[in-house]
């Protein structure tokens, strides 16, 4: 496939309230953004486990996304700072084992923000792109 | 103008207004304009705002409303040719307080840009450029100054170009690169013979 | 003493030295050091430069920023429209890559470069400011209070304008200059539209005098209603409009004024005791006797 | 994708070598014993791609994507059709199941927040359990945000579809809880559309809370003297509203009260409202402390001799008011309040009250705790400080006033009595101008971006009242659009143009004073003539921009509600559900949802009362099954969980002698907090089991094409 050019494969957890919401406008709106993200979702991003972040770096992912409600508005009450929480940390730990923390990344994008969904996005896909593909993707296939 | 439907000359030229959008558009013309002022013109929805904050506008027929829709619809002669181009201030009230955030007043800054670029320019405009390119001052020093001066204490140069005149170099490289003093000269003499 | 590089700009020096003079002394007694700026030009001339082509403009204020970039002092100006070039290409090149690559590539010819290492400040906003001097210092420097006179202020435009890219705050109605001006004893005086422009600017000066003219008499008009013994401003543009400008309007228009006009810097070099000759005020077009009669 | 030649099944997947040697794959253990059976055995999955006209099939290749779909393991059956939620797409579903003996089935179409409930109908009502569907959205975040990348978008909703398949290989029967649903209602914000929602509610038999944050209820509309275009009388079309609300059996009104904390969730919200201290007491609460005949009757005497003065808001502060008061004389409840924060604690108005002893000047906040099953938000708006445009000078010239004023100016119980007049001298002004759009459609950050919708139409009638009342006052309207779209509006623009009002297209520039005679100097265009226009006038109306109350942001977050980029609530759907929200059980009535006028704020808040009392009368709703599990053989009982739970729905109990964690299903709201930190693995988030997200995330990356 080298001589195709190279697209990145990134994984999106998003929350079902706010950013699955705003992602939905963003579609209703005819917001155009580049289509390498794929979406899995949860409906508190304090569901999401950073093992699964680990297992979606170790399958090969050239980046995650894990995006929520902003501070105050969770659905739960405070679901999402656990989820910052925990993404902080994970953070430090992908550059401690030498993968680059920008390949992760945590938002918050509000049910309305349809446009600002669109600009994360499509910021996410030109920072991962610009790092190039996951070291991992060498690694166990 | 293309004569469509055959029409006598003089109706014509009548109706040639009417179609204006058709003939007479220039969508890079409104691309280059938001590029260079680095504002929004096609946003302008029209309120009179500009134009009511313009200190121009009651004693002439300057309408800044009129050069941003010029701008919107793309209508680059009628732009740049219009004499009332030059009667902006640049004072900046409308870009205060025009409610869709455009900035009128660098969109007039753009078209005269572009006029320049037509040769459209009043002629005190490059007399400024002239004396800068002698002295690096568009208003140079004279002897009745120099004298004040140095009753003053001061010493009769400022310790500008005028007084370290080996500056200069600098400016009229700057000058020669964009070409603007050639143009001017040219402009000057094509005017003033 | 704070030292700054004093940026001069054309119509101070080469018109009305008074400013300068006036600057340089005012400011030392209130604890800021002007130091030449050698080598500067005009700022250039936003107006004129600015409508010709607006990448000479950036390249030409570029070359006097990094003058004083080569100092390593902040400028201080005393000039409206040299703040508009000064302190907006500096701005726009900080912020701005693609404008600072291009101006740097003309830069390059001699030998120069924009880094973007100092700020830009009006002297007058140095003067107002708490942290630098403050109107209790200004109050405090007074020796000759300028008692019993009305004085009307006129901010200018660029100075303040466009609002959200300057940091003044409010540009419909701004009271900072009259603090400035009551600290010198003197009554300031509001009167009509005093935010109106001057008419000089944008090259309508030197395009249609007459037009020009007409702003600037509207303006008179309502200073005359008001009742002013003097207009103050910081920007010696406007300043030639009005004053050389009300001849001009007695020759166009048959009315006559006669409003003395004065820097602010020579409103305080007054107030903090410098003399009329040293201010070389019989320079200005329209005497200043009937205030100066008022204050000494 | 296609580089990759290593193909990944779903774990349970008997015949998978490949996969089984691979890094471990967590769906293969599903935990023995646990809440979850054999997982994903034999699953046979439905795939059904919808077209939706050409909103999908116009930037997706969907003959493309069926044949590659048919390569996915566990899809046992693809079709495509038009419009899957039609009634023959829905048929397809419900026939199939039984024909290919599905247990699972995926639909591509849009999103599950539009359309998830009508394909688990139909995965119902063919047979499945409805929890055994999975949606794959190649519409919303698919077709439409890559209209012109073809490619990219078939790519997209091919991936798109295989996670769903994943997921739906895996998926297991669940059974909805259903709760009773607590027989009350709450409605937060009594003006005419709180009133409006209380008074329906109530009338249908329900207990009905009415909660309202000043000391009277009537909000807005009880403050603006007429209405448009009808011309009644606010107050009196208002008053019977409030007198009904006052004595309604099923209405509990709480007037100077506050929502400080809410818990629970659809049918059993348990609320405590924050009484704030009144200082005064009604005459049932004097009776419940043994004072016969005694509390507030209003009779005013306490008033009569407060010695505090200050601004009465009602009217705008240009009246003033004790330090007890009322807002006006026709106020619901007619119970005087004590403002404790001017209030000297003279002890006169306890004197004066006498034997009613209805005064307590040490009386404290209170809270209440009451439970309802669903609640109506009605929290209203007040005006955008319209000072922040500075160039109109309100606030600075005395005769520039917000039309809010003006209401109260020109209204009979007024301040003035109804003589318009100027407040720098008292004089009655000849010539008002009215500036539309102050503050509104407004993109510079300072004022408001929304058109605020009813500013038009009641500068109309302002024009139309001073006409009336003040022969020969001429009114200038300075608008950009005259947006009058409703029932009678055009008619109304009509007649106030034909009775003279002057009609100026330009928007104001800014506003001089002429500091003699303190008359308003317009800056303007007209921008009809192209000219600059100068105009002196005695008075200037700013028709500010609308924005919501100040107590909207934290009652919202208390409801769990969102709001929109403007700050206005944000509803469930803008067209098809706007009374709803994200929250089941919460409702939106009136303005606090986006600008309306009286008629669309009344019709909204009839609707939310109609929403809010379906659950009530059905007795119960279904909560989604969504609930925390443990999975007690690996739970060590360490208790992180429970601390992590902001519904304190998880506890350590003993069990067989050791400590194991478990959770109170009716509490779980099932966001999956403590499902994402458990360090074994040991809690099972039903319909977001990690095996199922795994599954989803290997799917996607791993590939499982055959």
């Amino acid at each position: 496939m080298a001589e195709k050019e190279w697209k990145p494969q990134i994984l999106g957890i998003i929350c079902n309230w706010c950013s699955y919401a705003g992602a939905d406008l963003a579609g209703s709106a005819r917001t155009q953004y580049p289509p390498d993200i794929r979406i899995v979702r949860v409906m508190c991003t304090g569901r999401v486990d950073p093992l699964f972040i680990m297992k979606a770096f170790i399958d090969g992912a050239d980046g995650v996304l894990v995006s929520g409600c902003h501070f105050g508005d969770c659905h739960y009450l405070e679901g999402n700072y656990k989820a910052a929480k925990r993404m902080f940390i994970l953070k430090s730990l992908l550059k401690n084992i030498g993968l680059e923390d920008k390949r992760l990344r945590m938002t918050f994008v509000s049910a309305s923000e349809g446009a600002k969904w669109a600009v994360v996005v499509k910021d996410v896909v030109d920072t991962v792109t610009s790092l190039g593909p996951s070291p991992l993707k060498e690694f166990g296939h | 103008m293309a004569r469509t439907k055959g029409y006598p000359e003089a109706l014509e030229k009548k109706l040639a207004d009417t179609r204006l959008y058709e003939d007479e558009r220039h969508p890079e013309f409104t691309k280059t304009v938001e590029k260079i002022s680095m504002t929004i013109p096609h946003m302008c929805y029209q309120c009179g705002t500009c134009t009511a904050s313009c200190p121009s506008a009651p004693r002439s027929s300057y309408r800044i409303r009129k050069f941003v829709r010029r701008g919107l619809l793309g209508l680059e002669d009628e732009a740049l040719t219009d004499p009332d181009l030059w009667l902006c201030t640049t004072c900046y009230s409308c870009t205060d307080r025009c409610p869709r955030d455009i900035a009128p007043t660098d969109v007039i800054m753009a078209m005269r840009n572009l006029a320049f670029k037509r040769d459209i320019i009043p002629v005190n405009f490059l007399k400024t450029v002239q004396a800068i390119y002698t002295t690096g001052h568009g208003v140079p020093n004279n002897d009745v100054n120099r004298a004040a001066r140095k009753k003053l204490g001061l010493p009769a140069d400022p310790p500008t170009t005028h007084g370290f005149p080996k500056y200069v170099k600098g400016i009229q490289y700057i000058l020669d690169y964009f070409e603007l003093k050639k143009n001017a000269d040219r402009i000057v003499k094509e005017r003033e013979g | 003493m704070r030292e700054y590089a004093f940026f001069l700009g054309c119509i101070a020096p080469n018109r009305y030295p008074g400013a300068e003079s006036a600057s340089y002394k005012t400011a030392e007694k209130l604890g800021i050091k002007l130091l030449d700026l050698e080598g500067a030009s005009c700022c250039p001339a936003p107006g004129a430069f600015g409508s010709i082509d607006l990448n000479v403009w950036y390249a030409m204020a570029a070359r006097n920023l990094v003058l004083a970039e080569q100092m390593k002092k902040d400028i201080a100006l005393i000039c409206n429209g040299c703040y508009k070039s000064i302190w907006e290409v500096n701005h726009k090149l900080k912020h701005h890559k693609e404008l600072r690559e291009g101006v740097n590539e003309v830069l390059k010819g001699i030998d120069m470069e924009f880094k973007g290492t100092i700020d830009v400040w009006h002297l007058a906003e140095l003067f107002y400011d708490p942290a630098i001097v403050g109107v209790q210092k200004i109050r405090d420097s007074v020796k000759v209070p300028l008692t019993g006179t009305r004085i009307a202020v006129h901010y200018g435009c660029h100075l303040m304008k466009p609002r959200k890219e300057r940091h003044f705050g409010t540009t419909e109605h701004p009271t900072w200059m009259e603090e400035m001006v009551a600290a010198l004893g003197a009554e300031p005086v509001e009167y009509r539209n005093k935010m109106l422009c001057c008419g000089a600017g944008g090259g309508v000066r030197g395009y249609d005098l007459v037009h020009s003219l007409d702003i600037t008499n509207e303006k008179m008009i309502n200073l005359m209603e008001a009742k002013v013994d003097a207009l103050t401003e910081v920007c010696p543009f406007c300043q030639l409009q009005f004053d050389r400008g009300q001849i001009e309007i007695q020759e166009k228009f048959g009315v006559s004024y006669n409003l003395p006009v004065l820097h602010y810097c020579e409103l305080l070099g007054l107030a903090q005791g410098m003399t009329p000759q040293e201010l070389a005020l019989d320079l200005h077009g329209i005497s200043c006797e009937p205030f100066l009669k008022k204050v000494l | 994708m296609a580089e990759k030649k290593t193909k990944k099944e779903p774990a349970a997947k008997k015949e998978t070598k490949k996969a089984a040697a691979k890094a471990a794959a967590p769906a293969t253990a599903a935990p023995a014993a646990s809440p979850e059976k054999a997982l994903g055995k034999d699953a046979r999955v439905g795939v059904y791609i919808c077209h939706c006209g050409t909103n999908i099939a116009g930037s997706v290749d969907i003959p493309a994507v069926q044949e590659y779909v048919k390569t996915l393991p566990n899809v046992a059956h693809v079709d495509n059709y038009q419009y899957m939620c039609s009634t023959p797409g829905q048929k397809k579903i419900e026939d199939d199941i039984k024909e290919h003996k599905l247990t699972g089935i995926v639909v591509a179409a849009c999103s599950p927040r539009l359309h998830e409930p009508t394909f688990r109908t139909a995965t119902k009502t063919g047979g499945l359990n409805p929890f055994r569907f999975e949606m794959a959205n190649i519409r919303e975040q698919g077709s439409w945000v890559h209209m012109h990348d073809r490619e990219g978008a078939t790519s997209k909703a091919k991936d798109a579809i295989r996670i769903a398949v994943a997921k739906a290989s895996l998926l297991q029967d669940l059974v909805p809880k259903s709760v009773p649903v607590e027989k009350a209602a709450m409605v937060v914000g009594a003006g005419v559309a709180g009133m409006q929602a209380a008074l329906d509610l109530a009338n249908a038999g329900i207990k009905t809370y009415l909660i309202e944050k000043n000391p009277t209820i009537g909000g807005r509309m009880s403050q603006l003297d007429k209405t448009f275009p009808t011309l009644d009388c606010s107050q009196c079309i208002l008053t019977p509203k409030m007198v009904d609300v006052g004595r309604n059996p099923n209405i509990e009104l709480m007037t100077y009260a506050e929502v400080a904390e809410v818990e629970g969730y659809i049918g059993n919200f348990d609320v405590t409202i924050r009484r704030k201290a009144r200082g005064v007491l009604t005459p049932a609460e004097a009776e419940a402390k043994g004072i016969v005949g005694g509390g507030c009757n209003g009779c005013g005497d306490c008033d009569a001799v407060c010695p505090v003065i200050k601004p009465n808001p009602f009217e705008m502060g240009m009246k003033p008011r004790k330090a007890i008061y009322i807002y006006h004389p026709q106020v619901v409840p007619l119970i005087y309040t004590v403002d404790f924060d001017s209030c000297v604690k003279c002890g006169l108005c306890v004197e004066a009250c006498g034997d009613k002893k209805a005064i307590d000047l040490e009386m404290k906040d209170e809270l209440v705790k009451v439970k309802v099953g669903t609640a109506v938000l009605a929290l209203g708006y007040e005006m955008f400080p319209i000072e922040k445009k500075e160039e109109w000078g309100y606030k600075k010239y005395e005769n520039v006033v917000n039309s809010l004023e003006f209401e109260r100016l020109i209204c009979a119980s007024g301040p003035t009595g109804g003589h318009l007049v100027r407040p720098s001298d008292g004089k009655t002004p000849m010539k008002v101008a009215f500036l539309l759009c102050a503050g509104s459609r407004d993109n510079t950050g300072v004022g408001k971006p929304y058109c605020s919708r009813f500013c038009c139409m009641y500068s109309l009638k302002h024009a139309h009242q001073i006409i009336e009342k003040i022969p020969g006052c001429q009114p200038y309207l300075f608008y950009m659009d005259i947006r009058s779209f409703g029932k009678m509006y055009e008619e109304f623009y009509y007649r106030i143009q034909d009775e003279g009002a002057k009609f100026m297209r330009g928007r104001v520039a800014n506003v001089l004073e002429d500091p003699v005679t303190k008359n308003l100097i317009i800056n303007a265009e007209d921008t009809l003539l192209n000219r600059p226009i100068n105009l002196e006038v005695d008075m200037v109306v700013l028709a500010a921009a609308v924005q919501p109350s100040e107590d909207t942001d934290r009652t919202r977050k208390l409801f769990g509600v969102s709001k929109s980029m403007d700050g206005w609530l944000l509803e469930a759907h803008p067209k098809l559900n706007p009374c709803g929200t994200t929250t089941a059980g919460v409702f939106l009535a009136g303005v606090c949802q986006g600008p309306k006028d009286i008629p669309d704020t009344v019709a909204s808040a009839e609707g939310a009362a109609s929403a809010a009392s379906i659950p009530i009368h059905m007795g119960e709703v279904e909560l989604e099954p969504y609930f925390a599990q443990c999975i007690e053989e690996k739970c060590a009982g360490c208790g992180m969980c429970v601390n992590l739970c902001p519904y304190q729905a998880l506890s350590l109990v003993e069990k067989d002698g050791r400590k194991v964690m478990q959770v109170t299903e009716a509490k779980c709201k099932g966001c999956g907090t403590c499902g994402g930190f458990c360090p074994g693995g040991a809690i099972w988030m039903q319909h977001f089991a990690t095996p199922q997200i795994v599954a989803q995330i290997d799917a996607f990356l791993l590939g499982g094409e055959q």
